[in-house]
C-alpha cells in the first residue's frame, strides 16, 4: 500500500489506561457512589460513601465533531471540571465537575457556544445514529440530517425532565442498523423499495457466488450459471441490500423509492420489562432533503400521544402494551396495513392467537 | 376367554375410575372383541402396538369417514384381521335422544364390534372395528337410519360445536345450527376428498372456547359481542353479600383492567371500549354480568397440532363478523370457500392451510380472501423491517408516479 | 371391494338434526339462558329468562364404550331426563334433567354403576385421549391405560371443585397429537427416542420418496438413490414418525426406548390470559404397563404442587407465569435439561433475553 | 466555498440542536472537508450517497480498524477521491483528560479530514475522512501518542462498557476494567481478522444496561447480585415525606411483585428470592435502595442487529458469574475462547454466533462450551416435543441398558 519505508510502528498497545483518565475526585471514590440525584435537567449530582459529591453536566452532541470543538470542549474542561469529561453510550459530552460553583457558569458558556445542555432524566436523549451520506456506501438516506430536523423540532423534550419516561430515538440509514436501533423507543430506519439491478459483468469479475446467494435473508437469490452471474426473484425479494452489501454490482440505490420506516416501542433496560424490540409504526416516509417534512412530523406525532396519554413511568413500549396497539394505530391516527404483518421467520408468534383485542 | 389369560389388562379393572377394559368386556360376547382384549394383552406385553397402517378402504360414493385397520399378527389374531373404524358425523353439540342412541347401538351390534368412542377428537361418534366386508351394508343402515359419516383423509372434517343456546347462557351466536348448516353446505368437501390436506372446522359460542377450536381447528369461530356487558347491579350486590371477593377475584385478573368495583356502593363497572371480552367477570359472576346484544363471531385460521412446522394456534383473520341466519350464513361461507380456493392452488400436498399462510406470507392470504389488514391479527406489528411492496405502490420512473406516490403518502395519514 | 350388489345407499344426508335431540324445556328456552349456578360437584342449573330450570348431571366416561353401556345410559335417560342426554366435549356424559327431584336418584344409579358424577367446576376434568394400541398402527404408547391409571389416582380431584382452577390434562398416543394436548393444563405425549430403520425394499415399493422427504420437519431425510429408498441423517432425526405416518417402511417403534412426555401450563381459553402452548416438563418417562407407575407418580407431583401453592382462580400456566419457571422447577424437583430448551423453527423467542430472572 | 453553492445544508445550519453542517464547515479550511461538503450537497440534490464500497486498505500488521471509502464521482469530486475512516479505540467508558482529546485532535489536523464521530456507535473514537497515503503515517502517530486502533472486520470489534464504578453508584462491576482487560488479552483477535464474521462484546454494570450491550453484543456481560437489596428505611421515610408516591410508582409496577411498602409503617421491603433484580425500585429511590453486596454478572450471547436472520436480543447462558479481578476474569476468559472455538469451527462465512446456534441448537453450544443448562436460559421451555436424545441416553438393546435406562430415569427426579 504505501511504498515509503516507515518507522516500525508500535502495535497492539491496547487503548488508552482509562485510569489515567479519571478525575481525582473519581479516583478516590471509585465504585464508593452510594446515590445520585437529579439537580436539573442535564446536571447530575453522585454522591459517595464518604460524603464526596461529584456533579456532572451534560451537553447534547451531533456526533460528528470538527476537532475545533473537541478543542473546545478541552478548553472548557480545564476551565471548569480540572481538565476532566467524557463522552456518552449516545454520544453527548460530559463536564466532570467537582466544584458546584463551576455549573452554572459551564452551562452558560456551553449554551452561548450553541451546545445545549440537558438529556438527562425523564427526557429526549440524543438520537443515536449512524453515517448516512457522509460516510457509507450503503446508506439509503442521510442520518446527520434527519437527525438533527427531529431534534430541532423535539428539542424542547431535550430540555427537560418530566416526560412520563426516558424516550430513546434511534436511526440508521440502511438495514444493516449499525445504529442499533432495533431497540429503542423510536426508530427509523433508512429503507429501499426495490429489487437489486444486477450488472452481470461486475458480478462475474468481483464477486463470489455463493457468498452472495447465501446473503439473501429470503433465499431469493438464484445462480445465473450462462452470466457467469445471479438472479434476483423479484416476489421474494424484500430489498434488505445484504446482497449489495457482499457485492457491489447488486445496486440498490432507487433515489425516487428509498425513504424512510418508522419504528416504535423498543427498550433495553431490564427495568421492569424486559428488553424489546421495536415495532413497525410506519413502513415509508419518503426522502425529502434538507429537512424530511414528512418524517419530522410524523415522529412529533408518535412523541406527543405519548406524551399525552402515558402514564407517568411508562417507557413508549410499555404505554402500548396496556392500550393495546389497536388502540395505538386509532391514536397515532395511522393505517395498519399489511406490511404491519410479519412475514419472515418468526412470524407466527406474532399472530394474534386470541380473541382478547380491543375494537 | 377366561380373565387369566389377560394378567395384564386384569390390572386396569381396579381403581374408581370408569374401566375401559371392563368396557370390552362387556362386549366379549362379541368374537372381535374379545380378541381385540388379547392383541391388547400381548401389546402391554410387548410394549408396542400391533396394527399396520391401513389399506384403502371405504363406501360407494365417499373418498373418507373409514379408517382401515389390520392386525399386524393376522395368523395369532385372526379375528381382528381387519379392524376397520367408521366415523359417524354426530348431531350438533353431542344432542342425542335415547333411541337415536339405541338406532346407533343396535347397527352396531349387527356390523361391528360393539366397540365405540362418545366420542372421537374431531367430534364423530366412532364406530371401532368392523371388517372390510360390513364397510358398505353398516353405512347403509346407518344412512337409512339418518346418519352420515363424518370425514377423513385430505378433505373438510367432521365440524363440531358446543353445547351452545341450547344449554348456555353464553352463546354469543347459535353454534348449532351454524354447525349443522355448515356441514350440510359443505357435504361434499367431506366426503370426497380434494384438498391439499385435512381441513377443520370448530365452533364455540364465547371466548371460553369449550371445543378447544382456536388448539385444533383450522378455523375456529367463537362467539363474542360488540356493544357493552349487561350488568344486573342487584346481583352484584348479592354477591357482595356473600362475601364473595369481587376485587380480588374478578377485577384484579380482567386483563385490561376494564372494570371496577367501587365497594362502597357495591357497584359494578365495565368500561367496555377498553374490555376484550375474555369472559373472565361474566364467568365468576354469571348471575349478574350478562353478553353484550349485538353478537357476532371471531373469524381464526390456522390452528393445529405439531406436525410438521409446529402447533398453531389459530390466527384472528375476522375480528367480528355477524352471523346471519337469515342470510344463510353467506359471508362466512363465500370466505371459506376463497380460502380453500387459494389454498387448493397454492398448498403443496399434507400442507396445512396455516403452513401454507407460513410460508407464503399473511398478506398474499388476505389479498387473495380479500380481507383488509386490520390491528387485530397481530399481538404486535413485525419487529423486522423486511417488508413487500405491491407494483403500484412502488413509484415508477424517476420523473415520479402521482398516483403511487399519494398511495404511499397516505401511509402517513389514515 | 365389495363383489355383491347393494341396494343404492342414500349419500350425503348429513348428520342426526340436532333440534330433533333437545328436550322440550330446551326448546322452549333455545338461546333464552340467563345464567347458571354450580349446585354440587357434577350438577349445573340453568335458569332461563322465563324463570325455567334445567339441570344437568355430567357423569365420567372412560370414552371407550361399549354399546352395553350406551344402551344402560339411554334407560336412565328414559328414566331421568325424558330420554334426553348429550356427550361434552371432552367425552363426559350429561343427562338434562327437567325436574331437580330426579336429580338424587340419577346420581344414586349412575354411581352405583360405576360411572362416577362430578367434573364441573374448578375440578379435574376427564383426560381428552386417543386410540393408542387399541386402535392405532402410530403410537408410541396405549391411550386408555395411563389414562386410566392416572384418573384413578386423580379420582378425588374429578370429584370436588375447590381446586385452584379447572385443570384439563390431556394425552395422546404419538407426535400426531389426535389429542390437540398441546394447550392443556397437563398433558402427556407418547414419543419415541430413536431413529426410523429403513426397510429399502418397502420403501421403494409402497411410498412416494418426495412425500417422505417432505414429511420430515427438519430435513433429516435424503434420497437414496441406489436403493430407489431413503436415508436419514441421525444427527437431524427428532424421531417425530411423521414419516412413518407417510411410509410404513420407516419402522419407529422401538418398545425399549418409547416412552412418555409430559407438559405444562396450556391453556385453550380465553379467560384472563390468552390461549397458551404446554411446555415440556419431563422429557420421558418409560413405557410400564399395565399402570404405567412412573408416569402415574409424576403427574401426580405436577398436579399436587399446583393445588397447594396456586392462587385461587389460577390455571396452571397462569401460576407458572406468576411463580416463574426457575421456581416451578425447583418446586417439581425436576431437573433442566437441554431438552427443554427449544431448537426448532420457533425457538429464537423462547429464549430468555433480559436479565429479569430468579435463582 | 461560499455559502451559495450549498442552499441545501445550508437549511440544515438553523435550529436549536447543534448542526453537523456547522461543524464540517469548522474544518471546512481543509480541502477535503470542503468538497467532503459540496459532495453532500449533492447527495442531497440527488437523493443518493455518493460512496464506493472501499477497497481493502489497512496498516502493516493489523487487518482491521480502517474503514476503505471513495466516491463514485472522483472526477468531481477529486479531493473525496479517498476518503477513508480510521476507527480509534476508545479508553474504558469514554473518560479523557483535555490532554488526550488535544493530542487526538492534533493527529487528525495533521493526516486527516478534522471530521470525527465521537463516538462510533460500537465505541471507538472515528476519524472521519484520510487517504491510503496518511493511513501509516497516521497510525504510526497515534501509536507513538498512546492510541490504538480499533476492530472491523471479521474479527473481535472494540469492546466497550457504561460509565461503570467511575461515576455510578449501581455498577455490580468494574466495568471499566473487565473492558480494558478483555481488549488487553484479545489484540490479537482484535486486529487481525479470522473469525467467521464479526463478534462484539459490550459490558454494564447493572440491569439497566446504558451500553445496550443485549441488543448490540454478541456478548453481552450485565452486572447484577445474588444477595439482598440494601434498604435505608430512613431514606424510604424522607421519600414518604416528600410525597413520593411509593406505591404507585415503585411498588405497582415491580414485575415480580417482590416489592412491598407498609404506608403505615412507612417501612419498604424486598421479598429477594422472588426479586429479579431489574434495578426498578433501586432506580427510583437511588438514595434509599442499593444493589446487593455479593456482586457479579450475568452473561448473554447471540445479540446482533436485523441482518440476516432478525435482529436477536442476546440470550442468557451463565445466570450469575463472579467476575474476580484477582484471578484476571479468567472463568470468563475461558468461557469466551470455548465460544470462538466452537464457532470457528462451525460457523458459516459471515454467520454470527447467535445465527449458529439457532441453527446448530442451544444443545450442541452448551455441551461444545461445557455450560449446564438452567431455566434462566428460557423464557418457556419448548413447546414442540421435538427434542433430542444424545446416544448415551438411550438403552440401547431390548435387554436393556441399565447405565442409560437409569441415566434417563433420573430425568424424572432432581
Ligand atoms: C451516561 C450513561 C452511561 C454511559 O456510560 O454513557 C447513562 C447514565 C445513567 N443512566 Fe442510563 N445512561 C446512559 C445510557 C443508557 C442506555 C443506553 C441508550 O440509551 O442507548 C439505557 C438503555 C436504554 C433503553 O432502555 O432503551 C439506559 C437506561 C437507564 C435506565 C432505565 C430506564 C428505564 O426505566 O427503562 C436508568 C434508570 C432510570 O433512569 O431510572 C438509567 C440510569 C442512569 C443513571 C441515572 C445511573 C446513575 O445513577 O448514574 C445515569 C444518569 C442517567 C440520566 O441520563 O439521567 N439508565 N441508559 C448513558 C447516557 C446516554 C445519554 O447521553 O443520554
Ligand atoms: C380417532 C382420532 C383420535 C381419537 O381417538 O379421538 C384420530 C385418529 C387418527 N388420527 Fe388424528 N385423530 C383424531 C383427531 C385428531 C385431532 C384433534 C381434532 O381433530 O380435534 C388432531 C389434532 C388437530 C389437528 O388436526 O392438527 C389430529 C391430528 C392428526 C395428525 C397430525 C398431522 C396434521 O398435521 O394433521 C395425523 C397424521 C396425519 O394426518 O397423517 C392424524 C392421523 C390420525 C390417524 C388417521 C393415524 C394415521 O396416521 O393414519 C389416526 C387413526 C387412528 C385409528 O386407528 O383409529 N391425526 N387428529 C380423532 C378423530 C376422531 C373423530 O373423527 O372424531
Ligand atoms: C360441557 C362443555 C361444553 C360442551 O359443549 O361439551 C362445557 C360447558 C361449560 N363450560 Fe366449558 N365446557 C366444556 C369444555 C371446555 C373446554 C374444552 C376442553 O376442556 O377441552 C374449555 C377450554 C379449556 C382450556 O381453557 O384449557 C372450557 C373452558 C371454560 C371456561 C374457562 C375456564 C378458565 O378460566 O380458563 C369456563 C368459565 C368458567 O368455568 O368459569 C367454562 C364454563 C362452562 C360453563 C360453566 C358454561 C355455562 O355457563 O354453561 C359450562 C359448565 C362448565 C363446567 O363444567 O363447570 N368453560 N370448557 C364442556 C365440558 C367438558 C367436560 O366434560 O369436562
Ligand atoms: C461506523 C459505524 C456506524 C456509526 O456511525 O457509528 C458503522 C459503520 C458501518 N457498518 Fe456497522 N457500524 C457501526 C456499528 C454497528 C453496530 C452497532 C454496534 O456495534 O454497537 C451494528 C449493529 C449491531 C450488530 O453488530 O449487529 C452494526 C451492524 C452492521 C452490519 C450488520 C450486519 C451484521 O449482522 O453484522 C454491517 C454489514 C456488514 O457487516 O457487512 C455493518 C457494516 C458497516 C459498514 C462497514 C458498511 C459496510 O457494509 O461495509 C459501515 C461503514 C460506514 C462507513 O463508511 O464509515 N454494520 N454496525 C459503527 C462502528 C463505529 C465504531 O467502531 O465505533
Ligand atoms: S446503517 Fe447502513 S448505511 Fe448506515 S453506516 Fe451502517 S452500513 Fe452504512
Ligand atoms: S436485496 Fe435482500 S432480499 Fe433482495 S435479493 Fe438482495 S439480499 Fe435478497
Ligand atoms: S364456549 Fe361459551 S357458549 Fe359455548 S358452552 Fe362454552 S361457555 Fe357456553
Ligand atoms: S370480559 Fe374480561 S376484559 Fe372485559 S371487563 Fe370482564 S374481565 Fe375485563
Ligand atoms: S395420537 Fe398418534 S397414535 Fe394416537 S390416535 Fe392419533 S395418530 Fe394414532
Ligand atoms: S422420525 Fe421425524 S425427524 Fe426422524 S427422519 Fe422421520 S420425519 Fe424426520
Ligand atoms: S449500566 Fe448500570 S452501572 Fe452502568 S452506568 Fe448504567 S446504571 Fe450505572
Ligand atoms: S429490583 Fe425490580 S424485581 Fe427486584 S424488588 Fe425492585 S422492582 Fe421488584
Amino acid at each position: 500500500m504505501c511504498s515509503v519505508p516507515v518507522k516500525k510502528p508500535k502495535t497492539d498497545i491496547g487503548p488508552p489506561y482509562y485510569y489515567d483518565m479519571l478525575p481525582e475526585i473519581i479516583k478516590e471514590n471509585y465504585g464508593k457512589w452510594k446515590y445520585h440525584e437529579k439537580i436539573k435537567p442535564g446536571v447530575l449530582k453522585h454522591v459517595s460513601e464518604n460524603g464526596a459529591e461529584l456533579y456532572t453536566v451534560r451537553a447534547g452532541s451531533p456526533r460528528l465533531l470538527s476537532i475545533v470543538t473537541i478543542r473546545e470542549y478541552a478548553d472548557l474542561a480545564d476551565k471548569y471540571s480540572g481538565g476532566h469529561l467524557r463522552f456518552t453510550s449516545r454520544h453527548n459530552v460530559e463536564f466532570l465537575l467537582s466544584d458546584p460553583a463551576n455549573i452554572e457558569p459551564l452551562i452558560a458558556e456551553l449554551e452561548a457556544k450553541g451546545y445545549p445542555v440537558g438529556g438527562t432524566g425523564d427526557c429526549l436523549n440524543n438520537i443515536i445514529h449512524t453515517q448516512g451520506w457522509i460516510h457509507c456506501h450503503s446508506a439509503a438516506t442521510d442520518a446527520s440530517g434527519p437527525v438533527k430536523a427531529v431534534m430541532d423540532d423535539l428539542f424542547e423534550y431535550f430540555k427537560k425532565d418530566d416526560l412520563p419516561a426516558k424516550l430513546k430515538i434511534s436511526m440508521a440509514c440502511c438495514l444493516n442498523m449499525c445504529g442499533a436501533v432495533h431497540c429503542s423507543d423510536i426508530a427509523f430506519v433508512g429503507i429501499h423499495r426495490t429489487v437489486p439491478t444486477i450488472d452481470d459483468a461486475g458480478v462475474a469479475k468481483g464477486c463470489e457466488i455463493p457468498n452472495v446467494i447465501a446473503s439473501c435473508p429470503t433465499g431469493a437469490i438464484r445462480p445465473n450459471p450462462k452470466a457467469k452471474s445471479v438472479m434476483v426473484n423479484e416476489e421474494k425479494c424484500m430489498y434488505c441490500g445484504n446482497c449489495y452489501t457482499v457485492c457491489p454490482s447488486m445496486k440498490i440505490m432507487d433515489p425516487v423509492n428509498d425513504g424512510v420506516a418508522i419504528f416504535v416501542g423498543g427498550k433495553v433496560s431490564n427495568a421492569r420489562s424486559g428488553p424489546a424490540f421495536s415495532r413497525l409504526a410506519i413502513p415509508w416516509v419518503p426522502n425529502t432533503p434538507p429537512r424530511w417534512d414528512e418524517l419530522v412530523v410524523a415522529i412529533r406525532n408518535l412523541v406527543e400521544i405519548w406524551v399525552k396519554d402515558a402514564r407517568k413511568g411508562e417507557r413508549y413500549g410499555e404505554w402500548i402494551e396496556r392500550i393495546g396497539w389497536e388502540k395505538f394505530f386509532e391514536m397515532a391516527n395511522l393505517p395498519f396495513t399489511d406490511k404491519h404483518i410479519d412475514d419472515f421467520i418468526f412470524s407466527v408468534p406474532t399472530f394474534r392467537t386470541t380473541t382478547n383485542f380491543k375494537y | 376367554m377366561s380373565e387369566k389369560k389377560r394378567p395384564l389388562l386384569e390390572e386396569l379393572k381396579k381403581g374408581p375410575w370408569p374401566s375401559f377394559v371392563k368396557e370390552m368386556e362387556k362386549s366379549a360376547h362379541n368374537s372381535k372383541t374379545a380378541e381385540l382384549l388379547d392383541l391388547l394383552e400381548r401389546s402391554y406385553e410387548d410394549k408396542t402396538g400391533h396394527w399396520k397402517h391401513g389399506g384403502i378402504v371405504g363406501v360407494t360414493g365417499y373418498g373418507g369417514g373409514v379408517i382401515g385397520r389390520y392386525t399386524d399378527l393376522p395368523e395369532e389374531f385372526p379375528e381382528v384381521r381387519e379392524f376397520h373404524t367408521m366415523r359417524v358425523n354426530q348431531p350438533s353439540g353431542w344432542y342425542y335422544t335415547s333411541d337415536a342412541l339405541r338406532t346407533l347401538c343396535d347397527i352396531w351390534e349387527k356390523h361391528g364390534s360393539g366397540l365405540t368412542n362418545m366420542h372421537g377428537a374431531t367430534g364423530d361418534a366412532i364406530l371401532l372395528g368392523t371388517t372390510t366386508e360390513h364397510l358398505q351394508p353398516c353405512f347403509n343402515d346407518l344412512s337409512e337410519a339418518g346418519f352420515d359419516l363424518g370425514g377423513s383423509g385430505s378433505n373438510m372434517r367432521t365440524p363440531s360445536c358446543c353445547a351452545g343456546p341450547a344449554r348456555c347462557q353464553n352463546a354469543c351466536i347459535d353454534t348449532l345450527d351454524l354447525c349443522h348448516n355448515l356441514t350440510n353446505t359443505f357435504q361434499d368437501y367431506l366426503h370426497r376428498p380434494s384438498f391439499p390436506y385435512k381441513f377443520k372446522i370448530k365452533i364455540s359460542g364465547c371466548a371460553n372456547d369449550c371445543v378447544a377450536s382456536i388448539a385444533r381447528a383450522d378455523l375456529s369461530i367463537i362467539g363474542t359481542w360488540r356493544d357493552a356487558i349487561r350488568i344486573d347491579q342487584e346481583a352484584v350486590k348479592e354477591y357482595a353479600a356473600q362475601g364473595y371477593d369481587i376485587q380480588g377475584l374478578v377485577v384484579d385478573k380482567c386483563p385490561s383492567q376494564a372494570c371496577t368495583y367501587n365497594a362502597e356502593t357495591q357497584e359494578f363497572t365495565v368500561d367496555n371500549p377498553n374490555c376484550v371480552r375474555c369472559m373472565h367477570c361474566i364467568n365468576k359472576m354469571p348471575k349478574a354480568l350478562r353478553i353484550g346484544k349485538e353478537t357476532g363471531a371471531t373469524i381464526l385460521i390456522g390452528g393445529k397440532a405439531t406436525i410438521v412446522q409446529s402447533a398453531f394456534l389459530s390466527w384472528v383473520i375476522v375480528p367480528f363478523m355477524k352471523l346471519e341466519k337469515e342470510d344463510d350464513y353467506a359471508e362466512l361461507k363465500d370466505l371459506i370457500e376463497r380460502i380453500w380456493e387459494w389454498w387448493d392452488e397454492n398448498g403443496k400436498v399434507r400442507e396445512r392451510v396455516g403452513e401454507l399462510i407460513y410460508r407464503k406470507g399473511m398478506r398474499e392470504f388476505l389479498k387473495a380472501v380479500g380481507l383488509p389488514p386490520v390491528p387485530q391479527m397481530v399481538k404486535h406489528p413485525r419487529a423486522n423491517p423486511y417488508f413487500f411492496w405491491w407494483p403500484d405502490e412502488i413509484i415508477s420512473s424517476a420523473s415520479g408516479d402521482a398516483e403511487a406516490e399519494a398511495a404511499a403518502g397516505a401511509e402517513v395519514e389514515k
